[in-house]
């Protein structure tokens, strides 16, 4: 399928992966604004977390095309990927446990991500002051020097995302972002998103409807790999159909 | 190199290990040991440099190759070759039904020196090569499996398929390999007899001397970026990725830089041991040098030196005494540290002899506040140079 | 490291009269009285100008040989044919009145490891002379340091030739006296007019095959096929599929090891019965030893061509494989090379004496042309190439694991480790 | 090379040839079937596995022996006696095993396979201590020995019937056992979500020890079966070790189709060209055609897609 140009960020367009005859992503087109939060929910299974993998590269799509900017994804390795301005935050906590805060911060500044470029990397000013600059947005300032294995549920939420704001992409995919968080975790994670989605696109997948309605600019509702709903949480709140499959329950 | 740079490159362990280490080898060891032993000694350098390269390889890349001993073999195959051809000048060789070629050759009706053979008249060529051929080949393997993301249990039997194929290769080949006798008999090199004492005391030290520029080599690697990069993709190649890196490109950097270790160590071994055969380039010895490498501590490249050391010089007494124990010994030893100590005996000194040592060394120095462990860096936040 | 606190053949003159004959008749075919050997014993300061390991009573041998590794297997013959000579040598007195103590090391199969210990031995122990190496690699491995370091070693193992040491005396046969005699066996004896030849791949099956190949179409006869297997290899029903098909008259296998078993099962098993000869199968790899992993069902009727087999009739070895069963148990087998493996202590005595010193250069000088009226092949003698003059038998394997002798050349066959014409 | 053979004389040779490729075949189908069930379920490559089938030989070794000692009259069947106890034996040492090691690292793949490393140095020193050093003739009875004549060349010899047999009951048994049985299906829910299948009641402990079990148990027969064809000795399994893994790994550890697949893959490959060519450049151009077929498709000749 060919797709035109667009002036979204995100144009995904008749996107559609297949596991041996099992479409968990059917024909699938949504767009995404310049700093447009978008939410997608859905129930287990729904193929949320297929659709964040198929954005960037993790899984490869069967049919369809994934518009970055116009540019195509759908071809491009997961690095390339990444360096083009997309950054995703896996469901678990994914952090080097073996690595102090501070490192792991540093690892993911985009500086020096070649083989040649890593053996010569220099822990310069600006990577200092980069550095201290993220760690003070995830709360984690005080803690730079402590292994990452060592940090709570919620805090090792914060790094990564604060991993993935060091890179400042374009586009930014969260999945689950407070899951198994505490209520007052939570409440400083929902003043992070504000923050940190100020100047880019954020795609967040989340079930917690509450969190969803409080930062969501649209909802995209998926079921069986097929969007049921789109709008704003008020309108997919009430569409009966969302009703039926999903808040029902 | 500033200050700061070259205290986050050689932390003041390090130096102490450093230290340690070539007190033991450079001073202790030839003054205690007659020339038999030490030449020993030198031989069981050679594996450290393979165990060294593990270590980069599997401790901190989570890559296990067990075909190490085909990189060990090309290096002092390359070796072998330029000395074999010197051994085997026309006046040497002369009862030859063509002098001037190997023996071997030469029994098995050839009647000139290979093409392959021809570069090796150069030693400029030859030291060239000991590096460079095994190192393209393990790009070769290394971009076929980590471009394709091969890793873990499936790399490791492909690369034991790799070692029997050049052993089978080797074997077969007899005619320009010199077959399951390997090249043997070296005599000389530019004429300077390589099998006399005083050689040998020169190789040995060479030996120590490459080794410490192998060791250099990798404490620089483990100290910047790369060193952590590889830390972290061992635990969570996913987010390395996403983070923006080419995965495979640092895998297959550090395998190639392992296997060059492994072929200077082989380089080194032809050298002193006076020639270089197929047994070396099998599974069975692939695989020993891995538990070198675990008895040292697969985290640590000073214990991979004390693994190779410690596990030779046991073979050797054991063997000695012992024989037919020599194989439980063998397997415990592999079971044992894999289940109890998986860390080695690097792991064991860290546990309990490191902090007492830099409480010590704490003490003796005037320091600021320093943070103990390998892979922590020092907090300070200063700038290592450019525009601070 | 062993010395000879067991030694069981003590008393061997009294019981086993005429085997002590025969080794005194040796002894004095060589040198001076036996007993005069004995009783007077040389100074020390005479027999050893080397610093070498000897003392007014005492000399001390090495014996190097793998009890660990894939090699064990073959090589653990050699050993105990090495210690059964040294018991009975110290049993009559020694040589030149001193008792022999050896030190035994492990190869380990691995060829480093022969070359390490060879060093030790040489250097530390600084025996006078050394029994080991089985695997021509082992012995490629420590010939630098026996020629570095001016030692003696005694090589039991038929082998491909090509190589005469000063510092080796081989007591097995070089390829050409295997192989040439029983090849021209078959042709006169079975009227052969074409030939198989497979090996295992590495040296020694492939020098002997090229011998082979270049005596067969010296006499005018077809070689139809040649193969070679990885050491080690299991799976034999292609070769065999190949016999089928070009139909030779001798298939000659130089298989070894391992493969060995697999091949000879599956050959048997693939409806080819040996003992029909048709085709006629002609081995040199496979001994007494071989069998008894094999099975004597599975190779009856198969020919081997070499020097020595356990059923020899003469008077040395019937007392030499009584002995031999006496000290290592009943069930054992006796080979072609443990049989060669049993000279070497005895041909390094007989040169000593004849040589009247352990000095390596002398016993060198004092080599050539030492004879062994006792040994259990029969007689054989030095060659100045360092090989041993000796007979070549052709035995037909049976269902009980041993050889029947079918022939025997009449003359010793010279060694000639560079045949001009077979390379 | 065929000029000088009639057309019959070449057709039979082809069927022989074919034939000696399903031999082979059912050689690596018996080697690779413990260790496929063992890695597809356990992701552990167990390197002892060529020990475990010596094992195996040796049982088979000495019940010959005390049949002959014994009962002479029974020999003609101890065979399958022996089969038996070697699956007990090599099974229950593996279960064993199990218990004192492998459950230890389950999450440590790359350290399993060092330590069955080290546990297959132990195997064949104990084997050197009890048998000697040398190999044992295992005796058959007469009636696996000879072969099947069936025209004037194509003759089938009839341990490589029984051979082959023995590959087909087995597979045959174990995929009932994997697709029919109350076990096979808690096996297979244990590879697909181990926590969930522990959650859901299922021993998975128990499951894992006795998959081991099985797998070790299988080797044990393969073992007592190639008493047939090739050598029992202290370091015969190490002949079997290269061709077994790669068996395996070829084949992709989702299914026994696959490994069945992929060993009908190599020993045609071999067969066909050992006949071509001088067995060694036959076994390298094997070994490098699965290396290579490897390269192009790392996860095996038969895997599935899985959503991650």
């Amino acid at each position: 399928m060919s797709s035109s140009n667009t002036d979204f960020v995100l144009a995904v367009e008749g996107l559609t992966v297949s596991f041996d005859g099992f479409k968990a992503v059917n024909d699938l087109s949504f767009y995404v604004d310049k700093n447009e939060i978008r939410v997608i929910v859905g129930p287990n299974g729904a193929g949320k977390t297929t659709v964040l993998d198929l954005i960037c590269g993790r899984t490869k799509a069967t049919e369809g095309s994934i518009k970055f900017r116009n540019k195509e994804l759908t071809k491009m390795k997961e690095h390339q990927i990444v360096r083009a301005g997309v950054g995703r935050k896996f469901q678990t906590p994914s952090i080097y446990g073996d690595l102090t805060v501070f490192e792991n911060l540093e690892i993911s500044f985009p500086r020096g991500r070649s083989v040649f470029g890593a053996l010569t990397f220099k822990r310069d000013a600006e990577v200092l002051q980069r550095v201290d600059e993220i760690s003070r947005m995830i709360f984690l300032d005080e803690l730079l020097h402590t292994r990452g294995d060592l940090l709570s549920h919620g805090q090792k939420q914060w790094l990564e995302i604060g991993m993935l704001l060091i890179q400042d992409p374009e586009l930014l995919m969260l999945d689950e972002p407070v899951a198994g968080m505490s209520v007052s975790e939570r409440r400083k994670t929902a003043e992070l998103l504000r923050t940190i989605t100020k100047d880019r696109s954020v795609i967040v997948i989340e079930h917690d409807m509450q969190f969803v309605a409080e930062i969501a600019d649209k909802v995209t509702v998926l079921h069986q790999g097929k969007i049921l709903a789109e709008g704003t949480a008020e309108h997919v709140k009430q569409d009966p159909k969302v009703i039926e499959v999903y808040l029902g329950h | 190199m500033s200050y700061a740079n070259l205290r986050t490159l050689l932390p003041k362990n390090d130096i102490l290990n450093f230290a340690v280490l070539a007190l033991i080898l450079v001073v202790v060891l030839p003054l205690s040991m007659d020339l038999f032993r030490l030449n020993l000694i030198g031989k069981y350098l050679t594996y450290s440099f393979v165990a060294l390269g593990l270590v980069l390889c599997w401790g901190y890349g989570g890559i296990l190759s067990l075909g190490q001993g085909v990189f060990f073999g090309l290096g002092g195959y390359a070796m072998a070759m330029f000395l074999k051809i010197e051994a085997s000048s026309p006046e040497n060789t002369a009862i030859q039904s063509t002098p001037g070629i190997p023996d071997f050759m030469d029994w098995n009706q050839l009647t000139e020196l290979p093409w392959f053979w021809q570069p090796f008249h150069s030693l400029t060529f030859t030291v060239i090569a000991i590096i460079v051929i095994p190192s393209i080949f393990a790009y070769i393997i290394g971009v076929a499996m980590f471009k394709r993301r091969v890793g873990g249990v499936y790399f490791a039997i492909i690369t034991q398929a790799v070692a029997a194929i050049l052993t089978i290769l080797i074997i077969g080949q007899q005619g320009y390999t010199g077959g399951v006798n390997g090249i043997t008999d070296l005599r000389t090199l530019f004429g300077w007899d390589i099998r006399t004492n005083e050689a040998k005391y020169i190789f040995y030290f060479l030996c120590v001397f490459m080794l410490f520029l192998c060791l250099g080599v990798a404490q620089y690697v483990r100290k910047s970026k790369l060193g952590r990069l590889l830390v972290a993709m061992r635990e969570m190649e996913d987010r390395v990725r996403f983070s923006g890196y080419d995965v495979a490109n640092f895998k297959i950097f550090v395998f190639c830089l392992g296997s060059a270790f492994a072929a200077i160590g082989g380089a080194m071994f032809t050298l002193q041991v006076g020639f270089m055969s197929p047994t070396f380039v099998g599974i069975v010895p692939s695989i020993e040098m891995v538990i070198f490498c675990a008895v040292g501590g697969r985290l640590s490249i000073f214990g991979a030196v004390y693994g190779a050391l410690l596990v030779n010089w046991a073979k050797s007494t054991f063997s000695e005494s012992f024989p037919e124990l020599w194989l439980f010994a063998m397997g415990a030893l592999f079971i044992g540290v894999v289940m109890a100590f998986p860390d080695g005996l690097a792991g064991l000194y860290s546990k309990y002899g490191e902090p007492h040592v830099t409480r010590l060394l704490d003490r003796f120095t005037s320091s600021k506040s320093k943070t103990s462990g390998d892979s922590d860096l020092p907090p300070e936040m200063e700038a290592e140079g450019g525009n601070s | 490291m062993g010395t000879l606190d067991n030694a069981p053949l003590v008393d061997l003159g009294g019981r086993l009269p005429s085997l002590m004959k025969g080794l005194a008749a040796a002894v004095a075919g060589v040198t001076l009285a036996f007993s005069a050997a004995v009783s007077a014993a040389p100074a020390t300061s005479e027999v050893n100008t080397t610093d070498l390991a000897v003392t007014d009573d005492t000399v001390t041998v090495g014996i190097l040989h793998s009890v660990t590794g894939t090699m064990a297997i073959s090589e653990t013959g050699s050993v105990q044919a090495e210690k059964l000579a040294i018991e009975q040598i110290n049993a009559m007195g020694g040589v030149l009145g001193r008792q022999i103590e050896y030190v035994q090391e492990d190869g380990a199969s691995d060829w480093p490891t022969f070359a390490e210990k060879s060093r030790k031995l040489l250097l530390q122990d600084k025996v006078a002379s050394v029994f080991g190496c089985w695997t021509s690699a082992s012995r490629k491995a420590v010939l630098p340091v026996f020629e570095q370091y001016n030692g003696m070693l005694y090589y039991p193992t038929f082998y491909e030739g090509l190589e005469q040491s000063p510092n080796v005396i081989y007591t097995g046969q070089e390829a050409t006296q295997q192989i040439l005699a029983g090849i021209d066996w078959v042709v006169k004896e079975k009227g052969a007019k074409t030939f198989y030849l497979l090996g295992s791949d590495y040296i020694w099956p492939r020098t002997s095959n090229k011998i082979a190949r270049k005596h067969i179409e010296k006499l005018g006869l077809k070689v139809v096929g040649e193969d070679y297997y990885p050491l080690g290899h299991t799976q034999f029903n292609s070769v065999i599929n190949k016999f089928k098909l070009k139909k030779p008259d001798v298939i000659f296998a130089s298989v070894v090891g391992g493969s060995n078993v697999a091949f000879y099962k599956q050959l048997n098993a693939a409806g080819i019965d040996m003992t029909k000869e048709k085709p006629l199968v002609l081995t040199i790899s496979v001994t007494e030893d071989e069998i008894l992993g094999i099975g004597g069902e599975n190779i009856v009727g198969a020919y081997a061509s070499m020097k020595y087999f356990q059923s020899l009739t003469n008077s040395n070895n019937v007392e030499f494989v009584k002995a031999f069963k006496k000290r290592w148990g009943d069930d054992i087998v006796i080979g072609d090379v443990t049989q060669a493996a049993y000279l070497g202590p005895w041909l390094w005595k007989a040169a000593v004496e004849k040589a009247g010193s352990f000095d390596v250069d002398k016993v060198r000088a004092a080599s050539p042309d030492i004879e062994l009226t006792t040994a259990p092949e029969g007689y054989v003698k030095v060659h100045p190439n360092h090989h041993l003059w000796s007979k070549t038998r052709i035995g037909n394997a049976k269902l009980d694991g041993q050889y029947e002798i079918v022939y025997e050349t009449d003359e010793l066959i010279e060694p000639n480790p560079f045949p001009e014409g077979y390379q | 090379m065929f000029a000088d053979y009639t057309t019959s004389e070449l057709m039979s040779i082809f069927a022989m040839q074919g034939f000696s490729g399903l031999i082979l075949f059912s050689v690596f189908v018996l080697m690779a079937l413990g260790l496929a069930i063992i890695f597809g379920q356990m992701g552990v490559i167990n390197m002892a596995h060529g020990e475990f089938m010596i094992l195996g030989a040796y049982v088979t070794y000495l019940t010959s022996n005390v049949f002959s000692e014994y009962m002479p009259a029974l020999f003609g069947g101890y065979f399958f006696v022996a089969m038996i106890l070697a699956f007990i034996a090599a099974g229950a040492l593996g279960m064993l095993v199990e218990w004192a090691m492998i459950r230890h690292l389950y999450h440590r793949p790359l350290d399993t396979l060092l330590a069955t490393w080290g546990l297959s140095l132990i195997l064949q020193q104990l084997y050197r201590t009890i048998f000697g050093a040398r190999e044992v003739g295992v005796t058959l009875p007469d009636w696996l020995m000879g072969s099947v004549q069936i025209t004037d060349i194509i003759e089938v010899p009839i341990n490589g019937i029984f051979v082959m047999t023995l590959a087909v009951g087995i597979s045959v048994l174990i995929a009932a056992l994997m697709y029919r049985s109350r076990w096979g299906i808690q096996v297979r829910s244990v590879v697909q979500n181990r926590p969930m299948a522990g959650a859901v009641g299922i021993n998975t402990a128990r499951v894992d020890r006795l998959t081991f079990g099985l797998g070790c148990g299988i080797a044990g027969v393969a073992g007592s079966a190639f008493t047939m064809i090739g050598s029992t000795g202290p370091t015969s399994g190490q002949l079997y070790i290269v061709d077994t893994f790669l068996v395996v790994v070829f084949g992709g550890a989702a299914s026994l189709l696959g490994t069945i697949a992929s060993a009908f893959t190599i020993s045609q490959a071999q067969s066909t060209m050992e006949f071509f060519l001088s067995g060694s450049m036959a076994k390298v151009l094997t070994l490098l055609f699965v290396v290579f077929i490897l390269m192009l498709r790392p996860q095996g000749l038969f895997s599935l897609k899985v959503r991650r």
